[in-house]
């Protein structure tokens, strides 16, 4: 009876401490850092990094943890930045008050479409996504008259708290609020994850059909956590125009939710820190394969096409996968 | 001459020849998604190559279209083959995400490559005599190469509904998308065939990307991405794996898609993503896709 | 109202013109250890998707304790008391055994829509998934990750799920399919010790694991059933015994 | 006159000392425009004029020395241009950014550079205001309004067009060239029957249904305004396709339909396409014949030059004009746009200046007509507009006549 109480107690110490942070994860934050202090001249495009990883945090929730590929994630990034650019055209520039405001609005589109479109799953879903991603931008095309159409909007935020305003050239407020706004957002989302909900969200993920056979009412949970994603979602679109001060149809462009899906499968799904390193992995690739071997040809895209292929060959988890493997085997070794 | 006869003569030739289009480059993609379960979004990219081998040959050689055309869909078909033994066949078994990674790489790396070749301009092609200019009908002109589109179009249906139906190789197919186990079981070697569907299958692409250039204003590297979406929905709409679906899919989504942009411009792409979501909604598995 | 724990009324399900139930009537005392065996396509399966809510039916009802329950949908038979184990092993892969128990035993306590409050937290789930792994002695698998258990095992884990719902009817859709006789035993052993309270629909085409287990036994053929009774009865059923040589020819 | 030419000569010694005392110096300009995607055409176009330049003229900064800088914005949107020119201006330390095709990439830009005061050359993009939107802006390319208005009344004055139907694509520039073709088409007492959006700048769309209905309205003229690059050549040859001229409907626009480098693709379909542009590649004057000679030269004689590539051009011969009056100094704002205001310059479309006053081009306006010489499609300029400026801002309409910064 002696091993069975061992692995009987082993399995309660791994449910009971698993959700306890790593020190290991420490280490993006510090990174974060490091970037602010040491490579100023790349605050902007850094900025714009950080953006991105709470976008495709949100839509790790949905993708890696509950099953739902969806090719039509700029949706809601794409609401929340209007709401946030058409809220500060419209004097009530306060950057925090249009990310509540965007984070509202995207959940709402997202409880509507999620309750009609999660029924479908599939081909289905990934197309339905995609054309109300696409309808959505031909509106905002459409109407430009309040959204500036192609050209945009251009406007300008409030100071936040009426202290600190988001620079415009250096980047070093706007850097430090985006960082703060991702470290809430993830602390947010890691929260959800261990909890049960997001032990539930991966059941649906692992098998839809088992679930329901568990009493779970899996449409209803996958809409819940589809709105919680549209609303991070909408979060990430405020500030991506906050940052910029500016906001064209291409926040709801269908290959934007493309990029960021591609950013969190290579980065690797369902593991959250995957969103971390293929948002980082992809915006340097895109920007920094043309410093080196220029701009006369696409290299850039033939560089991330490659990276692509590669991960997929060889990195069956995503990137993140090869750490947790060298991670792995640096514990065995140990041991 | 009415005006009545004329707008719908208009509406039903011009959506009609898009339709050709669509269905001859999506149906390839719909047997790939049917049979092998493959989320293959690099279906665009062996259309841009066939458009660009195309044009190549035309302008550069001196060949005839038509025969370039079919040189584009065996060289592509050939091409293809390789793609699916070394890169496709490894992820059959591996989730959607894996499949969708590993095809966007191949969209950004075939962009990139053909831009290195042909550069970013987009390659135009001189037709033939016999296709140029328009044909009087009384009632309504209409462009030689749409009358040229609608009838090779038919032909490659009637062709692909032939071989569908009639030949050995077409019931094998049918019964590997019917179910795939049961086929291997009764010894249909499912390997092969899926190598041969997915050549025949990017081979059509190819010609549906040659026989794009004149009607999409030139073949250019963003093609493998652009046309996409729109390819994507005509598998959806029909329902994967099912070829007449996909041909009424094509039919119903190219004539609307006129007929919205003739009778409603400011509505632009609007209105066929309408109808997509539509249909999809009423029925997910698409029109005439298996429950 | 019987004091039956699930009842059918005159159940009937039709394809298009094809009926693949037809005027099914039985029901399940407490306890009970009733088995339908039928040829194949006698609709075994559907009759199994009627009763757990994943087809509605196209006419007839459902009870489950005297509640009408024909028109809920299959998550809330659950939570009524309906717990099913699938013919073909239906289980979260690439968890381990306990988070497979873990899920069905929050869901059952309704702390599964719980986000901000650690999961790990949550004692008496835990305590009662490995109360129920001990039961099946499946306790030293408790942190394998599914995928990589026998199938047999796994076998054990669809059961243990279903327990974990603490059910007043249990449904078993073949238990021992696609086990090896190796290691069959260890699943009968497991059904013949389930507890005794629950009420047990066995659907089975092994006739030694019936008669080995069943204490009432519905014959079902095309749609409808043809005969019930105690397995004695069933054995000696002229009837039966034609269909199912009948059977026999055409193998 | 002793006196005079006394004091002449300490002044030229003055400067040559002055200049002698300014140490040579590199300037690092940075230049941003799509170099993939589906207008890396036009960026590379833009880039290919830009070089030419600083080919042509090593020797007119003297000892001081140019290095460019190139980024690629990709997409239309703001965010990468932006980001590009933030890292720039702050880690390259860059004196001036050019470049920029797209409106949205140089609208994302004007704060930026609000910020940091370096100056701007906008070699392309076209919506009319954007000028306004930043202090430290110049634009050599053209706004829309230019070609518009005047191709409109010259439709009704003297191509007998009494209606039209407006084709465009649907975006703001765009609605920029309808409105400035409605203004001198109606001015003149024709009549625009109809306008049909034709989609989004992103894609080329088969523009047949949009044509279809422009055919069933039986207009006299068809203007049509797409963005250079990939659609000009599948206007032209569905407009023939359609059989529209033998339907009596005649096609004009803005020079974009006739872009030079692709006007060879669209066959016979351009014969007889009249446009108005500020420039196209079989202007007389000898410094274009110069300017396309050169360019063939560099590179080849299939890559001819065009309007996107002038303005590369032009846009160079401004940023030397503006370091050549920093002359070893710091290349600011203040000292760029003092230069550039009222600049002139020879340019291969003509005499060009710099509105002191909006900061935007003034040039030469040019109704040329396509037709058919030695088995070549060649253009002749038919009627030159001299001095053209932008109405839009005389007019001040809209935004065109607010201060947006």
């Amino acid at each position: 009876m002696v091993p069975n109480h061992s692995s009987a107690a082993k399995a309660v110490n791994y449910l009971q401490t698993r959700h306890r942070f790593h020190w290991g994860e420490a280490i993006p934050w510090i990174l974060a850092i490091l970037v602010f202090y040491f490579l100023p001249g790349y605050r902007l495009l850094a900025t714009q990094i950080l953006v991105m990883i709470i976008f495709a945090l949100s839509l790790d929730l949905i993708v890696g943890y509950a099953g739902i590929i969806s090719l039509g994630h700029t949706a809601f990034f794409g609401t929340g930045a209007y709401i946030t650019a058409l809220l500060a055209t419209n004097n009530i520039p306060d950057p925090i008050i249009g990310l509540i405001a965007a984070a509202f609005g995207a959940a709402i589109l997202g409880f509507l479409s999620g309750w009609v479109l999660l029924r479908t799953t599939g081909l289905t879903l990934l197309v339905l996504t995609m054309a109300v991603t696409i309808m959505l931008a031909e509106l905002a095309n459409d109407f430009d008259e309040i959204t500036g159409g192609f050209d945009g909007i251009n406007f300008t935020n409030s100071d936040i708290f009426g202290l600190i305003e988001l620079d415009q050239l250096w980047y070093s407020s706007s850097y430090i609020y985006v960082l703060i706004v991702l470290f809430l957002s993830f602390l947010f989302i890691r929260t959800i994850i261990y909890a049960p909900f997001g032990r539930m969200l991966i059941g649906i993920r692992e098998n839809p059909r088992r679930m329901s056979a568990i009493g779970t009412p899996v449409h209803q949970r996958q809409v819940i956590v589809y709105v919680v994603s549209a609303a991070i979602a909408g979060i990430a679109g405020a500030l991506w125009v906050q940052v910029q001060g500016n906001v064209t149809t291409e926040v709801y462009a269908f290959e934007l939710s493309g990029d960021v899906l591609i950013m969190l499968i290579l980065g690797g799904t369902g593991r959250l820190y995957g969103a971390f390193l293929g948002a980082t992995v992809f915006k340097i690739l895109e920007n920094v394969t043309e410093q080196v071997l220029g701009t006369d040809q696409p290299y850039w895209q033939f560089a991330i096409g490659l990276v692509l292929i590669l991960t997929v060959l060889f990195a069956r988890r995503g990137l993140f996968g090869i750490f947790e493997d060298l991670g792995n085997k640096w514990k065995e070794r140990g041991q | 001459m009415s005006p009545f006869l004329n707008e719908i003569s208009t509406v039903l030739v011009f959506g009609l020849a898009y339709a050709m289009l669509l269905f001859i480059i999506s149906v390839g993609l719909s047997i790939t998604m049917g049979l092998m379960g493959f989320a293959n979004l690099a279906h665009g990219s062996f259309a841009m190559m066939g458009g660009y081998v195309t044009v190549t040959l035309v302008t550069q050689s001196g060949v005839p279209f038509a025969a370039a055309l079919l040189i584009s869909f065996v060289a592509i078909a050939l091409l293809s083959i390789p793609f699916e033994r070394f890169l496709y066949r490894h992820l059959y078994r591996r989730s959607e995400l894996d499949q969708v990674l590993l095809t966007i790489g191949l969209v950004f790396a075939s962009i990139a490559g053909v831009t290195f070749i042909w550069g970013p301009d987009p390659q135009l092609i001189q037709m033939p005599n016999y296709l140029k200019g328009s044909v009087d009908l009384g009632f309504n002109t209409f462009p030689k190469y749409r009358i040229f589109m609608i009838i090779a179009g038919a032909m490659i249906v009637a062709g692909l509904f032939y071989g569908l139906e009639r030949t050995k190789i077409g019931a094998q197919i049918r019964a590997a998308v019917d179910n795939r186990t049961m086929a291997e079981s009764v010894g249909i070697n499912t390997d092969r065939l899926f190598t041969w569907t997915f050549a025949l299958g990017s081979g059509m692409a190819a010609l549906g990307g040659g026989l794009g250039i004149q009607i999409l204003g030139g073949i250019k590297p963003v093609f493998a991405f652009e046309y996409l979406v729109i390819f994507l929905i005509v598998v959806a709409v029909g329902g994967m794996g099912n070829i007449r679906g996909t041909f009424f899919a094509a039919l119903i989504l190219g004539i609307i898609d006129f007929a919205g942009k003739f009778y409603f411009p400011e509505g632009g792409a609007f209105v066929i993503f309408a109808v997509t979501i539509l249909v999809l909604l009423i029925r997910p598995q698409g029109l005439l896709g298996k429950n | 109202m019987s004091d039956a724990v699930l009842e059918t009324k005159n159940l009937n399900k039709n394809f298009g013109a094809l009926a693949v139930a037809q005027d099914i009537n039985f029901s399940l005392n407490p306890g009970a250890r009733h088995a339908i065996i039928g040829p194949n396509g006698a609709g075994k399966t559907t009759l199994v998707n009627l009763l757990t809510g994943v087809l509605r039916p196209s006419a007839g009802a459902i009870f489950l304790s005297g509640e009408d329950i024909t028109t809920m949908s299959e998550n809330e038979r659950v939570k009524h008391g309906i717990a099913r184990t699938f013919q073909i092993n239906t289980l979260f892969m690439g968890l381990t055994v306990i988070d497979n128990l873990y899920l069905a035993i929050a869901e059952r306590f309704g702390g599964a829509t719980e986000m901000f409050r650690p999961a790990g937290h949550h004692i008496k789930v835990q305590e009662q998934a490995l109360h129920i792994l001990t039961t099946l002695k499946l306790e030293e698998n408790s942190l394998t990750v599914v995928r990589e258990l026998s199938y047999g095992r796994q076998r054990l884990v669809e059961l243990a799920i279903a327990l974990a719902l603490d059910p007043k009817v249990l449904l078993l859709d073949e238990p021992a399919a696609g086990v090896p006789s190796t290691e069959s035993h260890i699943i009968l052993d497991a059904v013949d010790n389930l507890p005794e309270d629950i009420a047990i629909l066995i659907i089975e085409h092994d006739m030694d694991v019936v008669f080995r287990f069943a204490k009432r036994i519905s014959v079902l053929v095309r749609g409808s059933i043809m005969a019930e009774g105690e397995p004695e009865e069933i054995a000696t059923n002229p009837e039966v015994q034609a269909v199912y040589l009948g059977e026999a020819d055409h193998v | 006159m002793k006196k005079f030419v006394a004091m002449s000569l300490v002044a030229v010694a003055f400067t040559i000392i002055t200049v002698k005392a300014t140490e040579a110096r590199e300037y690092k300009i940075g230049f941003i425009g799509p170099m993939s995607g589906g207008a890396a055409q036009l960026g590379q176009q833009m880039k290919r004029g830009a070089k030419l330049y600083m080919k042509l003229h090593k020797d007119q900064l003297g000892k001081h020395t140019i290095k460019m800088i190139v980024r690629d914005s990709k997409r239309p949107g703001g965010p990468i241009a932006k980001a590009a020119a933030q890292e720039l201006i702050t880690r390259e330390k860059v004196e001036l950014i050019t470049g920029l095709i797209f409106s949205p990439n140089a609208m994302s830009v004007a704060p930026l550079v609000n910020k940091s005061k370096t100056p701007v050359v906008i070699m392309n993009a076209g919506t009319t205001f954007i000028p306004n939107m930043s202090p430290h802006m110049v634009r050599v390319s053209f706004t829309m309004w230019q070609a518009g208005v005047i191709i409109g009344e010259h439709a009704a004055s003297n191509l007998n067009c009494k209606t039209a139907v407006a084709g465009y694509t649907n975006y703001p520039p765009g609605k920029d060239s309808i409105n400035a073709f409605r203004h001198g088409f109606e001015g003149k007492g024709g009549k625009v029957v109809d306008e049909i959006p034709m989609g989004g700048p992103g894609k080329v769309p088969d523009f047949t249904p949009f044509f279809q209905r422009a055919k069933s309205k039986k207009p006299n003229c068809l203007y049509v305004f797409v963005p250079a690059g990939n659609h000009a050549a599948a206007v032209a040859k569905t407009y023939q396709a359609l059989a529209m001229r033998k339907a009596g409907i005649r096609l004009i626009g803005p020079g974009d339909i006739t872009q030079d480098t692709q006007l060879q693709g669209m066959g016979s379909a351009a014969v007889g396409l009249v446009t108005a542009h500020h420039y196209h590649m079989f202007l007389k004057s000898a410094e274009n014949q110069a300017f396309v000679k050169a360019w063939k030269a560099e590179y080849g004689a299939n890559n001819p030059p065009d309007f996107v590539g002038v303005g590369g051009y032009d846009g160079m011969a401004a940023v030397y004009a503006a370091i050549r009056a920093a002359n070893g100094s710091k290349l600011t704002s203040a000292i760029a746009m003092k230069a550039l205001k009222g600049w002139k310059f020879e340019s291969p479309r003509g005499p060009i200046m710099i509105d002191p006053e909006t900061r935007d081009i003034i040039q030469n306006i040019y109704i040329s007509i396509v037709r058919k010489k030695g088995g070549m499609l060649v253009q002749e300029t038919q009627k030159t507009f001299k001095a053209v400026k932008d109405k839009c801002k005389e007019l001040k309409l809209g935004k065109c006549g607010k201060k947006l910064y």
